[in-house]
């Protein structure tokens, strides 16, 4: 905590940065994403164990594109993040400073993309056992079951669009589901229209999500929309060897292939 | 608000036997959009294509469906018909109710209602169709021809005859090919070197061609008329514009013992080398992999002999780029290995040779010069066992084809074996005598009766050596399957006559398509056997399938023609098929996010990144966009982006939503 | 060490004429530790022409074996009868492929074979769970001149198999070539000794394995070295008619392969059931066993 | 009441499959009635979200067939595909859809008598499993209720 | 109409929400479902949580549900048929144990719905809509009521308002001529009662600000930079809008099917970026704060000089939901002393 804030004040005295992207105090006993432009905010600077937004978000948004030069307290999930969207050409090496932190909470001081995939090759997975055995209830239920499971799922969603909103890899600046003529995906949060939005949400984030769950901590209504990216990211790393997250020149699994790609369903 | 016209075609009764077209015609002229409905017998007639032409005038229509065969068909002619009425062609789609009706299904209810069904599926499509201009290109008027064997010779003399500039690349030292290699040609046995040497001479003095051997195409990017190729000219270490070709560096390098390829290893050759006496051009290379010098570091006799000074050690890879309109690949073949086969051994007995080595052991330049002996001791063979079909039509090999010239080049064989050696017996295993072909069949019959080749019909199940005999053993059919076992001193082998080694990734590297034997892919079998699928690139000789010399010249006069046609024009008019990326007004300009996941997509290289930049220059973002000239339309890009910001005209998200969307209502 | 726990299934051959084979297969598996275990109530594969006449039958008998095998928990099945291994994979590769016919062989044999068991022949057996071991394990050099017939079973159909080149297969030598022996190049490696024909017509017999075992002799080879119990009994019992054909009378012995190995790991000839041959086998002064054998791994997957 | 007739949408590349189709067509070959062809350049081009769309707008199954691979016109459109496809199908089946009902194949241009099979089996295969009513009912009549 | 002081039982609850039922009436109420507490179907008592603070999503949805139909219609081939929804059929409901907030919320959100042209379907929803609320024991810190004109027993917009006073008691003021037709309809259920004083049965909740002086500031801060600094983590969702008992903003989506469609009003919130984006591609509210700023404008100065009710009621509901602690209260207070 002290050696983060130390980094960071650094990073600001010395004119390195322009914008630091981190954390304070939030309301009640919550934490918030933070913005620190000046040495002495950096006092307001935290980082614990609740510390857990991905912030990643924050760099496609207007303050951090409007800023020459930043850094960002980063835990493995925003390191992945950042890393993700280098390969998808969304953010820049020279503009960013990564001040990498592990998942126990250990700061591991400034890291250049090369450091960072290091960094997330050695942290682990996201996946949390509870979201594993979800994933195997799931499948484990008959067909018409398992439908029927997520229509359930899926029916409080009110398509307020938090998860799109709170996902770093959700930057497109307009997304399927504002796309009309065709209208793809029903805007109405109905039961058909809640099912196509999570799948195609699901497919576009498939080889590309990085399993952060930001998604599913920032649903008003507790849906369990992670565990479908986290299935598809489990799916594509055995079957294609492609997992996201860990690489700056990367390409996702569903924007290459191998001539041998193993399916047993095409006739 | 759409005003489409639906025509129903009876195709005589090919459509109508089947599916009631009154009513189908009738049933459409209900559907929301449709103002004009009717059917007849021949749509495609000219009486029928003036009911579309005056329906469009007299209703003003905004669209046309015509229901009739498949579009591979004749959409093209409806298209025309709609032009010349005044309506954008391509405000015209086709329902297909023959391949995929009529000729399908039985006569019935479903049918009708299938026939209905993609009617209105295709009035829904046709409603969102755009007003497409089709894409005009400029025409390169140069050609690139790929291999210098008879077939490349011959279409890059007649391109350049034409009028039109040709750049040749050979990747060996010399052109000429597998015919420069061949003793005698059937069915007239004159020498082959005799009537191909000239023209070889005449491709390196035309002033038309540029001829680059010792040379691989690189890259190929671009499109009909417009192509831009990467040539990589191997370093020969000579100067070929110093070299004055005489030949005495090759007869001074101390390293004589290098498997001469030309010869198919049968013969020697120096390091430094020219690969036979008649090579065009007749410029030496150095093999830097036996060269001594390179291998160790000294040497440099060929430099010190040389008078031109023309030797150049340091000479490195030079890549060239060069602008064409148009291709012909005329790669040629190649011929299996014997140890292709292991019941014949795996290749281990010297004396199992294939018909191309045969063919370098006849000729008079070859390594016996022109004398019958055996590789492994020199002797001449008096009992000699040729099989045809040696890999060819044999499924369990994986080439179920026929090599075509085995037949015709195996009689030639015995007959050159028995005017060499009298008191020689000549055996030819065969499956079939394959001989049509002017003269061909006289040529085997003179092979049988006058040379006394003794031909058995039957397979050879193995060969092997015991006490310094090549044991054959094969089947006589004709003598009750019976088995015969002949003690041969040498076999010959007609091995299949397979593609190039480098044929497939030259096929990626110009988008063509090729068979699964890896020979390229013609257009169509018939009616376009010398076009590939990709436009402005062209296909001649044994790259295609195995074939014989006039077959190959014959192919490649055709290439020259279709490109001299391509050439007769200026410009050049492409199907307007093809994706684009969307833009909006600022500050969004596109909704295309810049990820370029689409960019490893596209097969052509046609997605390219485009800075939109404001009035000082600085960057506001990146968008993808698609080079109209290269993208060929696929589509992939458009499934691939996440935020649907490509879309592809013809096949547009709009059409094909509502085209599906319309299933419903059946 | 370990104890690998292998499936085994002896079939009706090594139960009866080639019992020899089954005991020097048991005896080399138990000297290195590999346990076999026999898949409880097997029955007969069918390997006779019955395919040809009713092939549902030819299908269900292997197919009981394999869903049987496959209860018991088994996950690789070792085969090494020829004429059984051929049947096994064959029907492993039918079933896995029509589907139809393996709903209706599931229902003629009453159990449901999923088809996950991998099947392997004696070579492949060697070649995945003895040959590492035998380094450390072998005595004596077999340093003789020795022919290794494959016989037709073991590698054809290639297509099914996918075991070995058909025409020139290479598994067996290498083995031999790690026990330091001469595998010889010769000629008759994949013809056929005549097995269809092993009783009723053994003139027939005496043409066909004459052939080959006068080729072995004549290029030097001091035994015959075989995988197949049908191979194994022409080859060696048929010699009367076998010299009747060639006109004279050949000593060379036919060993099987575990055998062959056997001595080597230094088991009792008797154990290995060398005394049951009709032709003695007389091969001794094996050189005592003195450095690791290497041995060119040739590409032994036809290539195609 | 009349036999349950399946709705069957045919997604299908232009070089590979729709060609093929036509083959079924000039070989006469018959087969069932009950398929909707939906021509489309590529197989790289079949947006997955059609297939849902497809079962939306009422299909009880779909075919998405192209060329074999290492036949495609374009090269590689058919190996992005199959990717899209082993994703498409795994999320799918996650989420309960009826994977049975959707067939993919690659039928080539001379393939006329393949199509006819696929067409068939696939007409079979959902004539067994009844109308897509879960989808339908969630897609289409709750909506328009 | 004057309001009417009674007592009710906890235990007759019971028997109420059930004859409530039996009279064809449905009966909505917080249920704790999955950890989640939010307004539900409900047959007993036992199916209710009172205990929770506040259900995340506020009770607009029983007269403005998330989704919903306005018409259907059939395209022929040269016309199109609309159909109507018949408004009888539109249910009586009881919005029973939500909060005064709550109930305050169907204030703004009846103006933006009637005060110009009047929208049936609400109109209809609202009218065959009984509210009976519970007076707050407990707040938390999001909770900003009183600042914005409320109270935890604030009686408007309530038809019934129930404050517990005892174990066994709750203190019943029937305050409209709807509550009035349940109280009679199940009077047996209710005892009189004399006035009562609610301030010690409910939570306290001090007052931060005046909605008086956050419409005078913001007459200045149109162009202020404090949007900018207050959005700088706004993710730009819409859960603040959603749960916001007052958010009014809807969206109209027409699903065709074939010849078949519908038109349906759903959700919408000033927060999305294409909620104002014009089909060139130009959005007037380019940029995330200028759509914070739309928010609080709306509610704190348009809706208040249009409609004459400010578009907040303090639940703190946003507040709760938003994934990265937006405190509305923290900014409005910000605002009032800028």
């Amino acid at each position: 905590m002290e050696e983060i804030k130390k980094i960071a004040k650094e990073l600001l005295a010395e004119n390195k940065v322009q914008l630091i992207v981190g954390f304070e105090k939030g309301s009640a006993n919550k934490v918030r994403p933070a913005f620190f432009t000046k040495p002495e905010e950096i006092d307001q600077l935290i980082y614990n164990e609740y510390c857990i937004h991905n912030i990643a978000l924050y760099l496609k948004k207007d303050i951090c594109q409007k800023a020459n030069n930043l850094a960002i307290i980063a835990n493995p999930n925003v390191v992945r993040s950042i890393l993700q969207l280098a390969s998808e050409n969304q953010i820049a090496e020279e503009k960013i400073k990564i001040i990498g932190i592990s998942f126990e909470g250990k700061c591991v001081g400034l890291l250049d993309f090369k450091a960072a995939e290091e960094f997330s090759k050695t942290q682990p997975k996201g996946i949390k056992p509870e979201d594993k055995a979800l994933i195997e209830k799931i499948q484990a239920m008959p067909l018409e079951e398992r439908f029927n499971y997520w229509v359930e799922a899926f029916s409080p969603c009110i398509k307020c669009y938090a998860c799109r909103a709170s996902c770093p890899m959700c930057y497109c600046g307009k997304c399927n589901v504002e796309t009309n003529n065709p209208q793809w995906i029903p805007v109405a949060p109905h039961k058909y229209g809640n099912l196509e939005w999570h799948m195609m949400r699901a497919m576009h984030l498939a080889g590309r999500c990085i399993n952060c769950g930001e998604c599913n901590r920032s649903c008003p209504v507790n849906i369990p929309l992670n565990i479908l990216s986290y299935m598809l990211s489990d799916f594509i790393l055995d079957e294609f060897d492609s997992e996201a997250g860990m690489n700056a020149v990367f390409t996702p699994a569903l924007s290459v292939y191998t001539s041998v790609d193993k399916e047993n369903f095409i006739k | 608000m759409a005003r489409i016209g639906v025509f129903i075609c009876h195709c005589g009764e090919n459509i109508s036997a089947t599916v009631d077209c009154p009513k189908v015609s009738e049933v459409a002229a209900k559907f929301p959009g449709v103002v004009y409905s009717i059917d007849y017998k021949y749509m495609c007639s000219d009486p029928g294509q003036s009911m579309v032409v005056n329906a469009i005038k007299e209703h003003k229509l905004t669209g046309v469906v015509v229901s009739a065969c498949s579009p591979r068909m004749h959409e093209p002619t409806f298209r025309r018909a709609c032009a010349e009425a005044g309506l954008n062609p391509y405000l015209c789609e086709m329902a297909n109710i023959r391949e995929h009706c009529s000729w399908v299904h039985e006569k019935g209810d479903k049918t009708d209602q299938k026939a209905i069904d993609v009617v209105r599926m295709m009035v829904e499509k046709v409603k969102r169709n755009n007003a497409l201009m089709s894409i005009k290109v400029p025409v390169t008027k140069t050609a690139l021809v790929i291999g210098g064997g008879v077939a490349g010779i011959q279409a890059a003399l007649d391109i350049a005859n034409a009028g039109h500039k040709v750049i040749m690349v050979e990747r060996d030292p010399s052109i000429g090919g597998h015919m420069s290699q061949l003793s005698e040609t059937f069915p007239t046995l004159d020498c082959s070197q005799c009537i191909l040497t000239p023209r070889m001479v005449e491709v390196a003095q035309n002033p038309n061609i540029k001829l680059y051997t010792y040379a691989e195409v690189e890259s190929v990017e671009g499109f009909v008329g417009n192509f831009t190729v990467k040539i990589r000219k191997k370093a020969k270490s000579v100067d070929e514009t110093v070299c004055n070709g005489c030949g005495l560096c090759t007869t001074k390098c101390p390293n004589k013992k290098i498997p001469n390829e030309f010869e198919l290893g049968m013969g020697k050759r120096p390091a430094i080398y020219v690969p036979f006496p008649q090579a065009v051009p007749n410029i030496p290379v150095i093999d830097k992999i036996n060269c001594t010098y390179y291998k160790t570091g000294k040497c440099k006799i060929c430099e010190k002999v040389c008078q031109a000074k023309a030797i150049r050690f340091d000479q490195e890879d030079e890549i060239i780029e060069v602008a064409v309109g148009a291709i012909a690949i005329c790669t040629g073949f190649d011929v299996k290995k014997t140890d292709f086969f292991p019941e014949y051994g795996y290749g281990k007995y010297k004396d199992i040779i294939d018909g191309l080595q045969f063919e370098r052991m006849a000729s008079a330049s070859g390594p016996t010069s022109g004398e019958m002996r055996r590789p492994s001791d020199g002797q001449t063979p008096k009992k000699i066992v040729f099989v045809a079909c040696a890999g060819s039509r044999d499924p369990a090999k994986g080439i179920e084809y026929c090599s075509k010239i085995c037949c015709m080049y195996t009689a030639k064989h015995a007959m050159l074996y028995k005017h060499k050696v009298h008191d020689g017996t000549a055996y030819v295993f065969y499956m079939d005598i394959r001989a049509a072909g002017k003269n061909y069949d006289e040529f085997t019959r003179r092979g049988i009766e006058e040379d006394g080749a003794k031909y058995i019909r039957g397979r050879v199940s193995k060969i092997y050596e015991r006490d310094g005999k090549l044991i054959v053993v094969g089947a006589d059919t004709l003598m009750n399957a019976e088995t015969v076992e002949i003690e041969a001193d040498m076999v010959v082998l007609a091995t299949a006559g397979v593609a190039n080694p480098g044929a497939e990734e030259l096929a990626q590297k110009l988008h063509v398509s090729y068979d699964q034997h890896k020979f390229f892919s013609e257009a169509h079998p018939k009616l376009k056997p010398v076009e590939t699928n990709t436009a402005g690139i062209y296909l001649a000789g044994a790259c295609q399938a195995p074939k014989d010399i006039p077959e190959s010249v014959a192919a490649a006069s055709g290439v020259a023609g279709k490109i001299s046609c391509l050439f007769a024009n200026n410009e050049l008019t492409r199907e307007p098929l093809i994706a684009f990326v969307d833009r909006t007004a600022p500050p969004e300009y596109s909704s295309c996010t810049g990820c370029f996941l689409c960019q490893p997509v596209c097969p052509y290289n046609a997605i390219e990144r485009e800075d939109v930049k404001d009035r000082n220059g600085n960057l506001i973002k990146q968008l993808a966009y698609i080079n109209p000239g290269l993208c060929q339309g696929c589509g992939t890009c458009v499934a691939v982006c996440k935020s649907k910001s490509i879309d592809i005209d013809g096949y547009t998200n709009s059409q094909m939503y509502y085209e599906v969307d319309a299933l419903l209502n059946s | 060490m370990q104890k690998i726990k292998l499936g085994y299934y002896p079939g009706c051959s090594l139960e009866g004429s080639s019992r020899e084979y089954n005991e020097s297969v048991q005896a080399i598996a138990e000297k290195l530790g590999i346990e076999l275990v026999s898949i409880p109530d097997w029955n007969c594969c069918g390997a006779t022409a019955a395919h040809n006449l009713n092939k549902e039958l030819s299908l269900s008998l292997p197919a009981r074996n394999l869903a049987l095998a496959e209860e018991a928990g088994l996950k690789e099945l070792v085969v090494p009868c020829a004429a059984c291994y051929s049947r096994f994979t064959t029907t492993q590769h039918e079933l896995m492929h029509d589907e139809t016919m393996h709903q209706k062989v599931n229902g003629i044999i009453g159990k449901e074979y999923k088809g996950n068991l991998r099947i392997l022949n004696v070579i492949q057996f060697i070649e995945e769970f003895i040959i590492d071991k035998l380094d450390d394990n072998i005595k004596f050099e077999f340093n003789k001149k020795v022919a290794c017939y494959y016989g037709c079973l073991l590698v054809r159909p290639n297509k099914i198999l996918n075991f070995d080149r058909t025409e020139d297969p290479q598994t067996m030598d290498v083995v031999m070539k790690k026990l330091g022996a001469d595998s010889i190049d010769w000629a008759y490696k994949t013809e056929c000794c005549g097995a269809g024909f092993s009783v009723s017509f053994t003139e027939a017999v005496g043409r066909l394995s004459g052939k080959i075992v006068e080729d072995a002799d004549h290029r030097g080879a001091e035994a015959l070295i075989v995988a197949c119990p049908m191979c194994h009994s022409n080859l060696d019992m048929r010699r009367p008619e076998i010299d009747k054909y060639n006109g004279k009378k050949l000593n060379i012995p036919v060993l099987y392969i575990t055998q062959a190995i056997g001595l080597a790991l230094g088991i009792d000839r008797n154990i290995l059931g060398l005394q049951r041959h009709f032709v003695t086998v007389k091969l001794n002064d094996f050189k005592p066993f003195a450095k690791k054998i290497e041995v060119e791994n040739l590409q032994i997957t036809e290539e195609i | 009441m009349s036999e349950f007739e399946p709705k069957i949408v045919a997604f299908v590349c232009n070089w590979c499959t729709y060609a093929g189709a036509d083959l079924t067509g000039t070989s006469r070959i018959k087969y069932s009635a009950n398929v909707r062809i939906v021509r489309f350049p590529c197989t790289g081009r079949i947006d997955y979200m059609l297939l849902t769309k497809a079962f939306a707008s009422g299909a009880d199954g779909i075919i998405v067939s192209g060329c074999h691979p290492n036949d495609c016109h374009y090269t590689s459109g058919n190996f992005y595909a199959r990717r899209r496809w082993m994703v498409f199908k795994k999320i799918c089946d996650f989420m309960g859809i009826d994977t049975r009902r959707i067939v993919f194949s690659w039928v080539s241009a001379a393939e006329g008598g393949k199509w006819a099979e696929i067409v068939n089996s696939t007409n079979e295969e959902i004539k067994k499993l009844g109308p897509y009513e879960s989808y339908h009912k969630l897609s289409t009549q709750d909506i328009l209720a | 109409m004057e309001i009417i002081n009674k007592l009710i039982d906890k235990s007759s609850l019971s028997a109420l929400i059930e004859r409530l039922n039996t009279s064809g009436k449905q009966v909505y109420a917080p249920v704790t479902k999955n950890g989640l507490c939010d307004f539900a179907k409900v047959e007993s008592v036992q199916e209710i949580d009172f205990d929770s603070i506040a259900t995340i999503q506020s009770a607009k949805s029983l007269v403005f549900p998330k989704v919903e139909k306005l018409l259907s219609y059939e395209k022929t081939y040269d016309d199109v048929i609309v159909k109507e929804v018949d408004l009888t059929k539109i249910p009586e409901v009881i919005a029973f144990a939500g909060r005064p907030c709550d109930a305050a919320g169907f204030i703004p959100l009846n103006a933006i719905f009637t005060s110009d042209s009047v929208d049936q379907i609400f109109k209809t929803r609202l009218d065959k809509l009984s509210i009976i609320s519970i007076s707050c024991k407990k707040a938390d810190d999001f909770c900003f009521c009183t600042s914005v004109n409320g109270s935890p027993s604030n009686t408007s917009g309530s038809d019934i308002l129930l404050t517990e006073i005892s174990e066994t008691t709750y203190y019943a003021e029937i305050i409209t001529e709807k509550g009035k037709a349940i109280l009679d309809a199940y009077a047996d259920l209710f005892k009189d009662s004399a006035v009562v004083d609610k301030t010690p049965f409910v939570a306290k909740i001090d007052k931060q600000f005046s909605t008086e002086i956050i419409n005078e500031k913001l007459k200045t801060l149109f162009e202020s930079d404090i949007w900018d600094h207050q959005a700088m983590r706004c993710v730009g969702c819409g859960a603040c809008a959603f749960v916001c008992p007052a958010c009014g903003c809807f969206d109209i989506q027409d699903e065709t099917k074939g010849k078949d469609g519908v038109r349906h009003r759903c959700w919408d919130s000033c927060g999305f970026k294409i909620f104002t984006m014009h089909t060139s591609g130009h959005n007037p509210r380019e940029k995330q704060a200028q759509r914070w700023r739309q928010r609080i404008f709306h509610k704190f100065s348009y809706q208040p000089e249009q409609q004459q009710e400010f578009g907040c009621v303090g639940c703190g509901r946003c507040s709760r939901a938003c994934p990265s602690d937006m405190n509305i209260a923290e900014h409005l207070k910000a605002i009032a002393v800028k």
